[in-house]
């Protein structure tokens, strides 16, 4: 339906002075009745989360014993202390839980809110949300939460206003001396949690509608990915951070002017991402941990930064290599002189010539002309730099070190520098850092402390360069949406647990250890034909892991949404696609409706989707609001250690056997269940570990015996291969006999028998007594009270 | 008190919270770690995913265990090193996190049905910053003892080794077990 | 101009299923040409901002040398070190006290949305914003950053969404990884501060026009105030918190059911202060120091709670005095049931009868029925209570003390209650908690402290009860805006300097010493003829503030806004009329244009309204953003002790001559100025330094010499009051010897000489030399380049 | 070193950031006190509110003042006293604020024209939480060094006394001035 009103005014003759403004043209043909909470506000979801946080047991690691949010502490809360204000501190953690999600939430909304104004102003607000052929539920997660269908990029606006409002709103409650309840805290990181999710939608959505990203495509070209990806020979303009816009630019720019193979364009962090779904010439230098790195290489010719994700020091950092900074956004304009409105002839001068060290320009239609003006005219007269750090420099570097471990007490790893140091300087051996590096995450808190003013990240990045180069491979372009078709294909193996579960590596690079261990851990259930999708930096860390031949998994398996299908679906905001394919199961498979539904729909996946996240490393707050928002959804999610300081975690209590209850709505009874998933969010602490908790939390109460079995079967190889042993929890799943993995059945019905006590017919192989529960092939539970009485026709008394 | 030993003694504190910090752990020898053990009523050893890689850790495990029958719970995959060794963890696949939770837990009966732990001792945790944080929980809600023996300084533990250097820290886990 | 067209559907019969919604009608008339920056983003005032950080250089005291912010960290910045993620100590701390403006300005954000919310519902969009027939500019702060003028309670709608994107935006900037620079921070510090007035105004105008609260009336009626006003021997019901609407809708309900005489209904916060603008006949108990010993006193029989400055430890404490809770808001749910839609007859059974110990009423307009019925029944059936403590029972606590101390540590105030407790159970004498009450804001850390669980706040209470309900005293009504009539009377003197100031008394609680200095202070300018203008706990705590003849403040000094008048605005969104009188001087008396013009006008304020704040106590969130919103707009603040711990100030230093310096439009030159005021934000100690520097920092640079001699008369008397001797830096502020006081004239003049070595011409006693600038009448100074511009028509090249 | 010697070591930290404060003051004894004065170049002496209520203190200024002959800076209007007892502050009408932010500034000439001060000795604060936040701002952002002499353990000073007790207090004030 194309129309011909568009915002403007309509001038009635009748009413001088006055003039109508067409607001928001709004479709309301009944595409699907509206559920029970469009447009949620904090407590309309409250009695869902109350659900979620009775079994999930909120579980607070507090990384300080004491608040200073306001002038009447600190307060020192130690041992569940209240402050001055009457919070103790279990409920002061929560509200930090907020905090960060709010934080990560506003990165995403104001994202949105950009791309789509910018968007809104270039192409129009009727500018058409199509994501091709294959993609009808365009918008999972806005139809879930907002119960409209957007047809343009005008729609989203009000998405986002809505938005808007509900954080704004949260960020109230965090106010002094509001609520006495951690639990209530938790509802609010829950529903911001949500509401991340749909701004990452519109983000995504309209971007890809917009600039004619891959639409849903398993084959969306691969990109090179590296370290060691660049052209030295051409001049290299690197852009930081996650929005795309100064990135277009520049790329359109450069072909514009028939420049495209004359410089390099190389992308860090998401914003590499989106440039690669725009251009796939473009490259993907690496993650957050490649930034400093990057700079401190010495091989840009200029730096642009957006916002998020962009280290805080990019501008020190630049200035001392001599690399001139072009700032973009209003959330990083790093101390830098507006200059957006001036000649761009003068400008790229200043730059050239160090007059300026870098300059701030809002317009991101005027960023591409200056970097790739300033980028050729420094390679021009610069010519190709020296090798940041020489042979004689980095022997005089280690020379200095006295062994103090100040470093190694700073560093988030505790790598041992000083015994690599004193290694390199008494043997002259420099393989102990090359064994740093794959953990190192290039923060530079070492050399804050170190008395010696060692250059501590040049000295690992010089003796490990030929391994940082190699390290180099291809990632798959991002693919934006799953496509419906895909869904109707895969749904109902999920929802059986024949396909036995959906990873979503979704993190930072912040692991706990050498980063190809996220490659081993997602080539375990590739292996296995689980399905994999990913996002962000893990996305592209991912494309770093290589086998023998050079082939990184991207190659090996395909971009499907399918068993064995390995699934990159873009930046950080593309999440939303998979919460939304997650969603769509539910709509397309299971015919749930979503519109406005979200209790619902968020009731079904936690009790038979088997997908679970996984953020190995997971450091920034946009990452705590995007768990938490896959949280809500009933998605588990298995984090890396440094995610304990989050500070919060949802872990369940399988022998707590209240807790473990659904109502059926086929034999209208409430009837217990098995405690799975019996966490939200957990860490882990090895790839091990990891592994065996990924399978674990795949099981869900729905899965029939077929499922169950398949699921079961990975659980128990996994945990005896990565264990040693079978898993301590194993016969909380077993329902019937048919559930248990064929091969082991007569060996595990004799344990159910000897060591938990269970009735065996050892004729028929049958189990007589023992489960939590009997398997029943309609079974059909929910938590929800509303749920069942609109499927059963029943009212519960409560 | 007289002036002088008011400045003897080493007051650290006029607001703890102005400094950020309530309480370090106290610096605990390995003997007393041994007393300690001893004495408790229900102790439980808690490993870390440094077994995976540390062949002496597990080691030292193996002779505790057999040495004070205490029980050992196995986290991050440091079962299957000590499994391998014949010692039969009574949890291998809670991490770390689930285990906390239930220690914090009043009402949690233990895996052995006996009640929950009145002394958690804790070793071979790669990340100390993981520990360092279920130590922190723990503190601060539960009422379990805590004992590091880790070879960082865990100041959110009731108790901790102090940091060590790689030689000194086998020589404190050998002096437990002479106990 | 009334329209019948509201929002709403217009069906267009050539096309079917589409129907337009028309969103808002924006009158469009030309009251006035827009200036440059209507609805600002975060960089478009930032050049403003520079200008003001550029003297006014940000001053930061780190609660905690650490950052937790991501999992990246925690990391030590002491010593300015960088984080992992290259952020250093001061832009970390800059980043925070934007996080706690943004709490803030949220705050009056979601107060205002839940206020307009509601209003539109019940009285329509089309309700008009009529605050009488003295207040032409309705809303100063709305037309001067947002652009229009609002007509109806719906134009407010799209003020609120503006300021919530902007909220987002600079939530986003907060994300790790992003600003470089401290000072942009403190820009986006600035937009926040900014935003809250218009949020706060929108708040503030909208229950006016709705609620029909006094409309600017000086002669607002006055309300007992204090602790002992309660009449006990009727049901009370204690209202806590910030927003109206519950309270009013119980004010309602005892008005329609007869009942106003038979229950009293008390306020406590800034709910008190909106109550008793809907109906003076409640009273106000006081600030928020009195929460607990308001609840301790077992003397109400239901509390309801709302938003905002409420402890969290509420209901734990009611609970323990068995009085029932009414939580009414999203933002402090406090774990309790929502019970809105239930029978209001079960919800009061359970209530009384102690089944619930509190309900969630998330319908302000269902809790007057139940607030009234329990708190009658309540009485009813327990009769009115015993005291909350014997003076058995208080011997018995005091008994307990071993002196340890560790209250002491404690205490945000270092009471010595130790020494109290030992003096009492040694001597049987009480005396030393009546020195501590008027200090001790009743926040209850001590007793988490002490190992004897000695009931402290209790024993404090009793000890010094008739102290407590003899501060009893009466407070007027808050009268809302200032009239344009006012503005119009007392503009130029203002400007002149011949009123020489207004002091704006603005805060919370925590003061440094006893509740009385505050009283001590506001009355040393009433008697100099001062205009003094109050709002929240400061206004409250004024009311209690009494002579020996019982009489406050408010019964001796008249509530208009005119020199020695004393003018409560409100609750703390009122606070956005004293910014509203600040922007109406520039507008009625200079006649300069609003309409997005901020930078022009904040800079006329700056150089020419001797407007300062003072924030004595000033815990919150919303403090610190209400005070940034007052500097950006040019108004210095002078705050109590205890908003160190805000971590950042404003302070300028007069000896770096090179800052102080203006365009003169009339000269057009740019010539250096006095430092005046030489701080936006500046804490003092004691009483005696406050009172002085809110003297010294009325002084402007465009006051007349005859405003200039007023000023500085006060300026010397106080100090020599005081400080003992003449300030140091009075000559700074000496132009020409027409601005030195009369009776001082020749006594300075030679100080002048002697000591500052300017020439004097003693015959004429003329100032010959030494002054940084000489005196000119038509001196008309700005420090923006486009208002320069804009006057003289010249450009300036930079 | 030994391992006995390890465990007698006080090792507080595994990661300072872990325990929330980097490095607390020093404490100082008196005499400490009077030599720093003696040896530092440009000491100021910097007063506060409490002179106002405790004639001992301002005693204390003064003769510390007449002895060493150390610059005031009075602040929170604690020159009444001083004047009334003949001390003429270099400084009365700036807040402490005002102070630390000029301290703070390497460009700064004191109020002598003599450049930035090397020693700020801090007495007499009724509220330590302002000169808490004061002193960690100089602790932070400047070079100076600083030392608290009031009552109360001043932990982001870089000398303080400990908590004292008013007796003792008085008493260590006087030692300053017997040295
Ligand atoms: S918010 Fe509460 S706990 Fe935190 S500093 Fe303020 S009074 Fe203390
Ligand atoms: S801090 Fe510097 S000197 Fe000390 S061990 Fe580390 S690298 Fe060597
Ligand atoms: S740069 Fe690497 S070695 Fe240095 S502190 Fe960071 S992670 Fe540790
Ligand atoms: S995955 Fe994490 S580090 Fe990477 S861009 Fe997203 S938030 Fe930043
Ligand atoms: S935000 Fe920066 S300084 Fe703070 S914890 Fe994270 S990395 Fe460290
Ligand atoms: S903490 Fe308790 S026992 Fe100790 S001095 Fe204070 S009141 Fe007395
Ligand atoms: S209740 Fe009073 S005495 Fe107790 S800590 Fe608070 S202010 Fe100090
Ligand atoms: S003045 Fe302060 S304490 Fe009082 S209501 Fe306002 S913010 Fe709360």
């Amino acid at each position: 339906m194309v129309m011909d009103l568009r915002d403007g005014f309509i001038v009635l003759d009748e009413m001088r002075n006055v003039t109508i403004r067409i607001g928001k043209v709004i479709e309301e043909d009944e595409w699907e009745p509206m559920g029970p909470t469009p447009k949620p506000h904090i407590l309309d979801l409250r009695y869902w989360d109350q659900k979620l946080l009775e079994r999930y047991e909120p579980f607070y690691a507090p990384m300080q014993d004491f608040c200073n949010l306001c002038t009447m502490g600190p307060c020192e809360l130690s041992h569940n202390k209240e402050g001055a204000c009457g919070i103790d501190l279990k409920t002061q953690k929560a509200r930090l839980v907020v905090l960060a999600c709010l934080i990560g939430a506003s990165s995403h909304t104001a994202h949105a809110r950009h791309l789509v104004h910018y968007l809104v102003e270039k192409f129009g607000r009727d500018h058409p949300i199509d994501l091709g052929n294959n993609v009808n539920i365009e918008a999972p997660n806005v139809r879930l939460v907002f119960g409209i269908r957007p047809k343009t990029i005008g729609d989203l606006e009000m998405v986002l206003d809505y938005v808007e409002q509900e954080l704004v709103r949260v960020l109230h409650t965090l106010h002094t001396g509001q609520e006495e309840s951690y639990l209530d805290y938790e509802s609010k990181a829950l529903h911001v949690g949500m509401l991340d999710h749909v701004a990452m939608e519109v983000a995504d959505i309209a971007q890809v509608a917009a600039f004619n990203y891959p639409k849903g495509d398993p084959d969306a070209p691969l990109v090179e990915t590296g370290f060691g990806v660049l052209d030295l020979n051409k001049p290299v303009i690197l852009i930081i951070g996650h929005n795309v816009l100064p990135a277009r630019n520049i790329v359109d720019y450069l072909e514009e002017h028939g420049l495209e193979d004359e410089v390099e364009v190389a992308g860090l962090c998401c914003t590499a991402i989106d440039t690669t779904r725009y251009d796939p010439k473009a490259k993907i230098v690496g993650t957050l941990s490649f930034e400093l790195r990057a700079i401190r290489s010495g091989i840009p010719d200029v730096v642009v930064t957006d916002e998020q994700c962009i280290r805080a020091d990019t501008l020190r950092e630049c200035s001392k290599m001599g690399i001139p900074v072009i700032a973009t956004s209003e959330a990083a304009s790093r101390g830098l002189p507006d200059r957006t409105h001036e000649n761009p002839d003068v400008i790229v001068e200043d730059l050239v010539s160090g007059r300026a060290k870098g300059v701030l320009i809002r317009d991101p239609d005027k960023v591409g002309e200056i970097a790739v003006r300033v980028a050729i005219e420094v390679r021009k007269r610069k010519g190709r730099k020296e090798p940041f750090m020489g042979e004689e420099e980095l022997k005089a570097e280690v020379q200095k070190c006295t062994g103090c471990a100040r470093c190694v007490f700073s560093c988030p790893h505790n790598l041992r520098i000083d015994v690599a140091m004193q290694h390199a300087k008494k043997k002259g051996d420099f393989s102990k850092f090359k064994e740093i590096e794959p953990t190192c995450i290039a923060c530079g808190r070492c050399e804050q402390v170190c008395p010696k003013g060692i250059r501590i990240v040049d000295v690992i990045m010089k003796s490990s360069l030929d391994q940082l180069k190699s390290k180099t491979g291809k990632s798959r372009a991002g693919r934006g949406p799953i496509q419906d078709v895909e869904i109707r294909k895969v749904g109902q193996p999920i929802v059986m647990g024949t396909i036995p579960g959906v990873i979503a590596a979704i993190g930072c690079p912040n692991y706990p250890r050498a980063r190809e261990e996220l490659g081993q851990i997602i080539e375990e259930f590739l292996k296995r034909r689980y399905i994999v999708v990913t996002s962000g930096c893990h996305a592209m860390d991912l494309g770093m892991y290589t086998d023998e031949e050079g082939k990184s998994l991207y190659e090996k398996y395909p971009g499907s949404f399918d068993a064995g299908g390995l699934v990159n679906v873009g930046s950080c905001v593309a999440n939303s696609h998979i919460s939304g394919a997650v969603i769509k199961i539910a709509a397309i498979f299971a015919q749930r409706p979503l519109r406005g539904n979200y209790a619902e729909i968020a009731d079904y996946i936690l009790n038979r989707i088997g997908a679970v996240g996984l953020a190995w490393g997971a450091y920034s707050q946009k990452a705590a609001s995007i768990a938490t928002g896959f949280n809500r959804l009933g998605v588990p999610a298995v984090v890396g250690p440094h995610s304990t300081k989050y500070r919060r975690a949802y872990i369940g209590k399988y022998w707590k056997r209240e807790k473990w209850w659904v109502y059926d709505i086929k034999s209208k009874k409430k009837i217990p269940v098995e405690p799975a998933p019996d966490a939200l969010l957990v860490c882990a602490e090895t790839k091990e570990e990891a592994i065996v908790q990924l399978a674990r939390l795949c099981i869900r109460p729905a899965d029939t015996y077929l499922g169950r079995q398949i699921k079961l079967t990975h659980y128990i190889e996994l945990s005896q291969k990565y264990l040693g042993c079978l898993p301590d929890d194993w016969h909380l799943y077993v329902r019937t006999e048919a559930d248990l993995p064929v091969k082991m059945r007569d060996q595990l019905l004799k344990i159910l028998e000897d060591e938990h006590g269970w009735k065996i017919d050892w004729k028929n192989k049958k189990i007589l007594e023992g489960p939590i529960r009997q398997y029943d092939a309609g079974f059909n539970p929910t938590l929800v009270e509303h749920v069942y009485e609109k499927y059963t026709g029943e009212k519960i008394i409560r | 008190m007289s002036l002088d030993k008011a400045f003897e003694k080493v007051t650290r504190i006029f607001n703890p919270a102005d400094i950020q910090a309530s309480k370090c752990a106290s610096i605990i020898k390995p003997k007393v770690v041994a007393t300690m053990i001893k004495k408790s009523k229900h102790p439980v050893l808690i490993t870390g995913g440094k077994l995976l890689e540390d062949e002496k850790l597990v080691d030292f495990v193996v002779k505790l265990h057999e040495k004070t029958g205490i029980d050992v719970i196995a986290t991050g995959g440091s079962s299957r090193p000590l499994i391998e060794r014949g010692i039969k963890p009574i949890a291998t696949v809670f991490t770390l996190h689930y285990i906390t939770q239930y220690l914090i837990d009043l009402n949690w009966k233990g895996f052995d049905g006996k009640g929950n732990y009145d002394l958690a001792v804790f070793i071979g945790f790669t990340t100390p910053y993981y520990l360092s944080r279920m130590l922190s929980a723990l503190k601060h809600f539960s009422r379990v003892n805590t004992i590091s023996i880790c070879e960082y300084y865990q100041p959110h533990a009731k108790f901790s080794f102090p940091n060590l250097n790689e030689d000194l820290y086998y020589e404190a886990l050998n002096m437990i077990l002479e106990v």
